[in-house]
């Protein structure tokens, strides 16, 4: 029955006029990595590409993983369909993982294809040879199952909870990494950057360094980043499951 | 097959249902009530979409919140008329059948089935943006019936639908009602309601008004006795007989000087009376009806108080 | 002479009737009182002009620092060098933010809550033609945008005239004033089409205006981007300008919607701005975009929004 | 946060001035023995024909309107409201030609559309008003004009608030009201009574039937429930698959040949059948526990004769009527299922 689920949830989140929008996403990073590797010439193929996948790769995943994650269920609440789902005979524990699979499924794949165009803006066909590719994917797995099981928790709990996301994803994610003291172990990106292979040059503090969130160079080891990510990972969704279950989830008329 | 024991539901401090006791056999079943009076909450209620803030709901002896075996036997058909919008109709019926538990091909021909049941089969494949108001409703009662459950609830069933199709679909919900289903209808339009059932339940400001047989119900409603209008050509005479009878209240010749209504406590003297006035006084009744013995009046009177 | 009791039954209208036309008024004339009446409108455009409030307050206090420590040059110096169209462009460029705000507040919704409620149906089954309702909610937006754009910059267009007459405010550039009124007007123009572009296309004012915003800061993110790449083109800190980069930031500096509207005023007042409040005269500004450049895709873009609307706007026929 | 406009007092104003329209007799809308004439109009979505070759002239008074889904019905209400350029035939609504005075039509015409529609972020009144103002009226009439429609449509004591906060039987209130406002000759009702409660549902057709009888508003009314038709209309008009199949007078319709009775009986009884057809009655049909007869002589004779067999057989009787076909019956006999 999961099974069901996620392959009809996978075919509704990929309609035609969806794939065109985040393929016209992923162009945008295309152009971005581009324009990056030429503004900043002077650093080496491997930073700049640091850069622009802790920059841009990883943000257009959080973003992704916050519009998919509101599909998952807010969007049926709203538009109250979840009626003909909640009145199934179906277990709300498996309703909900292939739902939340589903979402996972396609914002990886939003992230792998940013992935692609970026490293080939920047390194062009040299990408491709890069030892750390395999680690990068991983981290870009990681990093959307954590994302979404966050966003799909906001979208149980919070009604319109799409905006909270995307201030979560940009705001959230942009400065609480910078801030002086232990702020950064609150944030999914430190994580996230600390387990991806590249380095992060200490490099004076310019323009770039602020929007990418790289001012502290203070991270967690790799190792233990990895450990706390898939704690996240398992915990949030077992969270998502268990709430659905426990919750009531019925359109409410507005007459009552 | 449903208990309600003494369940209330709230909103916050908007009344959803308040304290309602009352069990639901099978047959046809009408579930009436103005608007926001708590119709919806108790559907909801009994499909276990709410649990309720006190009390309890039994469904086959089961708590139906969220339970996976309650929902095989119960097939709900809701008021909403939200879908969703990129399927085509016999897309939407087959993955609601395959989200019963059922295969592939099973569930291919039970959806086949419950199509043609509610007459789409040769509109099925449109995409449900472009549904008339009666498709869209023919759509939701074949998803409702498509697993074959034991317990039908049905919000505003016929609304949308020509007459032609409430006809058809009285009939089959009367076929459900025949094999010993437990069919409960909420709606707002009286006359049909009428036609399908003579057991209701009516709810009013979330309190149970009333339950059972509308007949014996009519019967009890002391306050409004029983008006019966009788056609005869000398309304004034047949009054002076009528009268004299103990159980006869009041009279009243109609504006015509053809008619007469008459307001009685025990109908059931007082129709046996008429046989031997209208031959042995020789007065002629060419017509007899009791224009409140409708479900419209029964409503009205039990809810206007 | 009527009978004692009123019969209050239904009664038809009795009274005249107007005759068919300039339905687009009465729309019209609805939004604006919606918007008028709404008192966040005044104050946003009462904020919009706070540069030029700050102006003011600076040059009074100069002028008292001059007149009490009786340094009658100092005030000289500085009015010397103010060139008037600058002030009014660098307002014009930092109320770029509010009057974006102003227009969503007036303008998100205008479509966007109608088709939402399915108005349109009421509209057309009174005697109101599509181009009508078009028009008349084009007019709704439009006006009370150029008022709320128009206020901060006559009041201080008012104020220069009264005050900072010897300072040549009004012979620095005698055209000034019907020039600011181009600008404005090709503003207003310009954001109202876009917003009922965008609007049309929603089911929910809050949708459009998210919609409207999203896309208004990505592309300032991106005239970001380019002003950055053209400070860095201008070699500061290694000295040697990069030209080739210089002139590709500088073209697309202006590929934003604000940055399409700076450039607009920038063609208008015929210059290309300089530091505000007159400091550091000769430090470099981004000069200004050739004419056709700007006014062609404010054409186009205006076009396009209103055509989007226009189709947008189903004819109540195919309504099912 | 009562209603903006133009603070001068209306009432005052315009009393004086309201006197004098009275007595000023409109003269210039043209007597029209009947209220739309369609001559064989086709009308085309596309390849998809909606009406081919129809012609029908709708008479004054309240008029119903029915037919199967996809019937026409639509179609025709926007005939009639000026919406479609018909691809054959034409017709006139109120004197004017379809087609070509498309505005003045829907000047005098009143349309309450099937969906729900509003027009948002304004009170009842301001609505109704505007709505008065897009169908002609000028500023000062159109608000005092919204007062007294929405008085007179029940919804006095909510006209303040905004129209989102309605139930949905306010909602078809607030929808007639705005039909209403400008004062139509030809108002155009699609389901009125649609989601409305019992208590709605009585009031709605209370408000049709005291404004299409001698008020000089001719009432369409478009509603797949048969019985709200036969309380309110007169006339009926039959569709089906874009074709006119039957229209008159309702009461024509529900007259069955030659005077059968109808009887109820309190509980089944065979024997009283027996009896009847021993007095020389004829059965016609029995369906649970209504029996029809058909008797040889006058009515009273039948009845009598009827209740002579209940005394024999000790059945007693509970109803009895001069047999009549409900719309309905009628209805799906036109439409032959």
């Amino acid at each position: 029955m999961t099974r069901f689920v996620f392959s009809t949830t996978l075919r509704d989140l990929l309609r035609p006029q969806r794939l065109i929008a985040w393929l016209a996403v992923v162009g945008m990073v295309f152009v971005i990595s581009k324009v990056w590797a030429v503004l900043a010439a002077d650093l080496t193929g491997a930073d700049s590409f640091g850069r622009v996948y802790q920059a841009v790769v990883l943000r257009v995943v959080a973003l992704a993983s916050a519009v998919f994650a509101t599909m998952v269920l807010s969007q049926e609440v709203e538009q109250q369909t979840i009626v003909y789902l909640i009145t199934r005979p179906v277990p709300r524990r498996t309703l909900m993982f292939g739902r939340m699979l589903a979402a996972a499924v396609v914002s990886f794949g939003v992230g792998f294809l940013s992935l692609f165009a970026a490293g080939f803006a920047v390194l062009g066909l040299g990408f491709f040879s890069s030892p750390s590719l395999i680690v990068d994917v991983l981290v870009l797995a990681v990093g959307v199952m954590a994302y979404i099981g966050f966003f799909v928790f906001l979208s149980l709990t919070i009604s319109r909870s799409l905006i909270i996301s995307l201030l979560f994803a940009f705001g959230w994610e942009t400065f609480v990494p910078n801030m002086p003291g232990d702020m950064f172990y609150v944030s999914i990106l430190t994580y996230l950057r600390s387990a991806a292979p590249e380095a992060v040059m200490a490099a004076g503090p310019s323009l770039g360094d602020v929007i990418t969130g790289a001012l502290a160079p203070k991270s967690v080891s790799a190792g233990l980043s990895w450990v706390i990510l898939s704690l996240l990972v398992v915990g949030l969704w077992t969270l998502c499951l268990w709430w659905f279950s426990r919750f009531e989830y019925s359109p409410r008329e507005e007459g009552e | 097959m449903i208990v309600l024991d003494s369940v209330s539901r709230w909103y916050g401090q908007v009344i959803g249902v308040n304290d309602i006791t009352c069990e639901i056999g099978p047959g046809v079943t009408a579930l009436l009530g103005q608007n926001g009076a708590g119709k919806s909450t108790l559907m909801r209620l009994v499909t276990g979409q709410l649990r309720p803030t006190t009390g309890s709901v039994k469904v086959f002896g089961l708590d139906p919140f969220a339970n996976p075996e309650v929902y095989k036997r119960i097939g709900y058909c809701p008021d909403i008329d939200s879908f969703p919008e990129h399927l085509s109709g016999r897309e939407f019926v087959y993955r609601m059948s395959r989200l019963c538990g059922y295969q592939e091909s099973e569930a291919k021909k039970r959806s086949e089935e419950a199509i043609d049941v509610v007459g789409m089969s040769d509109r099925a494949d449109k995409s449900l943006k472009g549904y008339s108001k009666g498709m869209r409703q023919r759509i939701k009662l074949a998803q409702a019936i498509v697993h074959d459950p034991d317990i039908l609830l049905l919000d505003e069933p016929l609304n949308g639908l020509d007459p032609v199709g409430r006809r058809q679909f009285m009939d089959v919900l009367a076929g459900l009602a025949a094999k010993g289903k437990s069919v409960i209808v909420s709606s707002h339009v009286l006359f049909e309601v009428e036609k399908m059932t003579r057991s209701l339940i009516l709810v009013h400001r979330g309190r149970l008004l009333a339950s059972g047989d509308f007949g014996t119900i009519r019967a009890l409603i002391d306050r409004h006795p029983h008006r019966i209008r009788i056609e005869t050509d000398s309304p004034r005479l047949l009054a002076a007989h009528l009268m004299c009878l103990p159980f006869v209240l009041s009279a009243q010749i109609g504006l015509n000087e053809a008619s007469l209504e008459v307001q009685t406590r025990e109908p059931d003297k007082f129709y046996d009376e008429l046989p031997r006035l209208t031959l042995d006084e020789g007065i002629a009744i060419t017509g007899l009806e009791s224009p409140d013995n409708n479900l419209e009046s029964v409503f009205q009177y039990l809810v206007e108080r | 002479m009527s009978e004692p009791i009123v019969d209050l039954s239904y009664r038809g209208y009795g009274g005249p009737h107007l005759a068919e036309k300039r339905r687009w008024l009465v729309i019209a004339k609805m939004s604006w009182r919606i918007a008028f009446n709404k008192k966040a409108f005044w104050v946003f455009s009462g904020i919009a002009g706070w540069y030029y409030l700050v102006m003011i307050a600076f040059l009074y206090v100069l002028e008292q620092v001059g007149i009490a420590q009786k340094a009658p040059g100092l005030s000289e110096r500085l009015f010397g060098r103010l060139t008037w169209c600058d002030q009014f462009l660098t307002g014009f460029n930092y109320s770029q933010l509010i009057w974006l705000v102003l227009g969503l507040m007036v303008g998100a919704g205008a479509i966007a809550n109608d088709n939402g409620t399915n108005a349109l149906l009421v509209y057309l089954s009174k005697p109101c033609r599509k181009i009508d309702y078009l028009f008349g909610k084009w007019m709704g937006v439009f006006v009370p945008l150029l008022v709320g754009m128009g206020v901060s910059n006559v009041f201080f267009y008012l104020y220069g005239v009264l005050n900072f007459r010897e300072y040549g405010f009004l012979t620095q550039d005698p055209w000034l004033g019907p020039r600011l009124l181009l600008m404005l007007v090709g503003a207003a123009i310009f954001q109202t089409s876009l917003i009922i572009g965008v609007s049309s296309l929603f089911n929910k004012g809050r949708m459009a205006g998210a919609a409207f915003s999203a896309a208004f800061f990505l592309m300032t993110f991106f005239s970001l981007l380019m002003f950055v790449a053209w400070g860095v083109s201008q070699g500061g800190r290694r000295g040697k300008p990069n030209l080739e980069l210089g002139s590709m930031a500088e073209k697309l500096y202006y590929w934003s919607i604000d940055g399409l509207q700076i450039g607009w005023a920038k063609v208008v007042l015929r210059t290309d701005g300089s530091a505000p409040f007159g400091a550091d005269r000769d430090m470099p500004q981004i000069h200004a975009p050739p004419a056709m450049m700007v006014i062609v895709p404010m054409i186009v873009l205006s076009i396009l929004g209103v055509g989007l609307a226009w189709s947008r706007i189903r004819a109540v026929e195919v309504v099912k | 946060m009562g209603h903006q406009w133009g603070q001068r007092s209306i009432w005052a104003q315009s009393a004086g001035q309201r006197l004098l329209l009275q007595v000023k007799i409109r003269t210039e809308t043209p007597i029209v023995m009947f209220v739309a004439e369609i001559r064989n109009l086709t009308v085309r979505y596309g390849q998809f024909v909606a009406l081919s070759e129809f012609s029908v002239s709708i008479p004054e008074g309240c008029v119903g309107l029915l037919g199967p889904n996809g019937a026409g019905k639509t179609t025709l209400i926007k005939t009639l409201l000026g919406f479609v350029d018909p691809s054959g035939g034409g017709g006139t609504v109120l004197g004017r030609e379809v087609g070509r005075h498309d505005l003045q039509i829907r000047q005098a015409v009143g349309y309450m559309p099937e969906q729900d529609c509003h027009i948002p972020g304004l009170t009842a009144v301001q609505y109704v008003a505007y709505a008065g103002e897009l169908g002609g009226l000028p500023p000062n009439q159109a608000l005092r004009r919204a007062h007294e429609v929405i008085e007179y449509c029940g919804l006095g004591e909510a006209r303040y608030r905004t129209v989102e906060t309605y139930s949905t039987g306010m909602k078809q209130r607030i929808k007639l009201a705005q039909a209403l406002v400008h004062g139509p000759q030809l108002l155009l009702l699609d389901e009125p009574t649609n989601g409305l409660d019992p208590m709605g549902r009585e009031e709605m057709l209370a408000l049709i039937r005291s404004i299409s009888h001698e008020k000089g508003v001719n009432v369409l009314v478009s509603s797949h429930l048969l019985p709200d038709i036969e309380r309110t209309c007169d006339d009926v008009i039959v569709l089906m698959g874009g074709k006119l199949i039957k229209q008159g007078k309702i009461a024509d319709m529900k007259r069955v040949e030659g005077h059968p009775m109808d009887v109820e009986l309190r509980l089944p009884n065979e024997q009283f059948v027996a009896e009847a057809e021993q007095l020389g009655l004829t059965l016609d049909f029995a369906e649970l526990l209504v029996y029809r007869f058909q008797g040889t002589g006058t009515i009273g004779a039948t009845s009598a004769l009827l209740f002579e067999a209940a005394r024999r057989s000790g059945a007693q009787i509970r109803r009895l009527n001069l047999a009549i076909r409900s719309l309905e019956e009628a209805f799906l006999e036109a439409v032959d299922v």
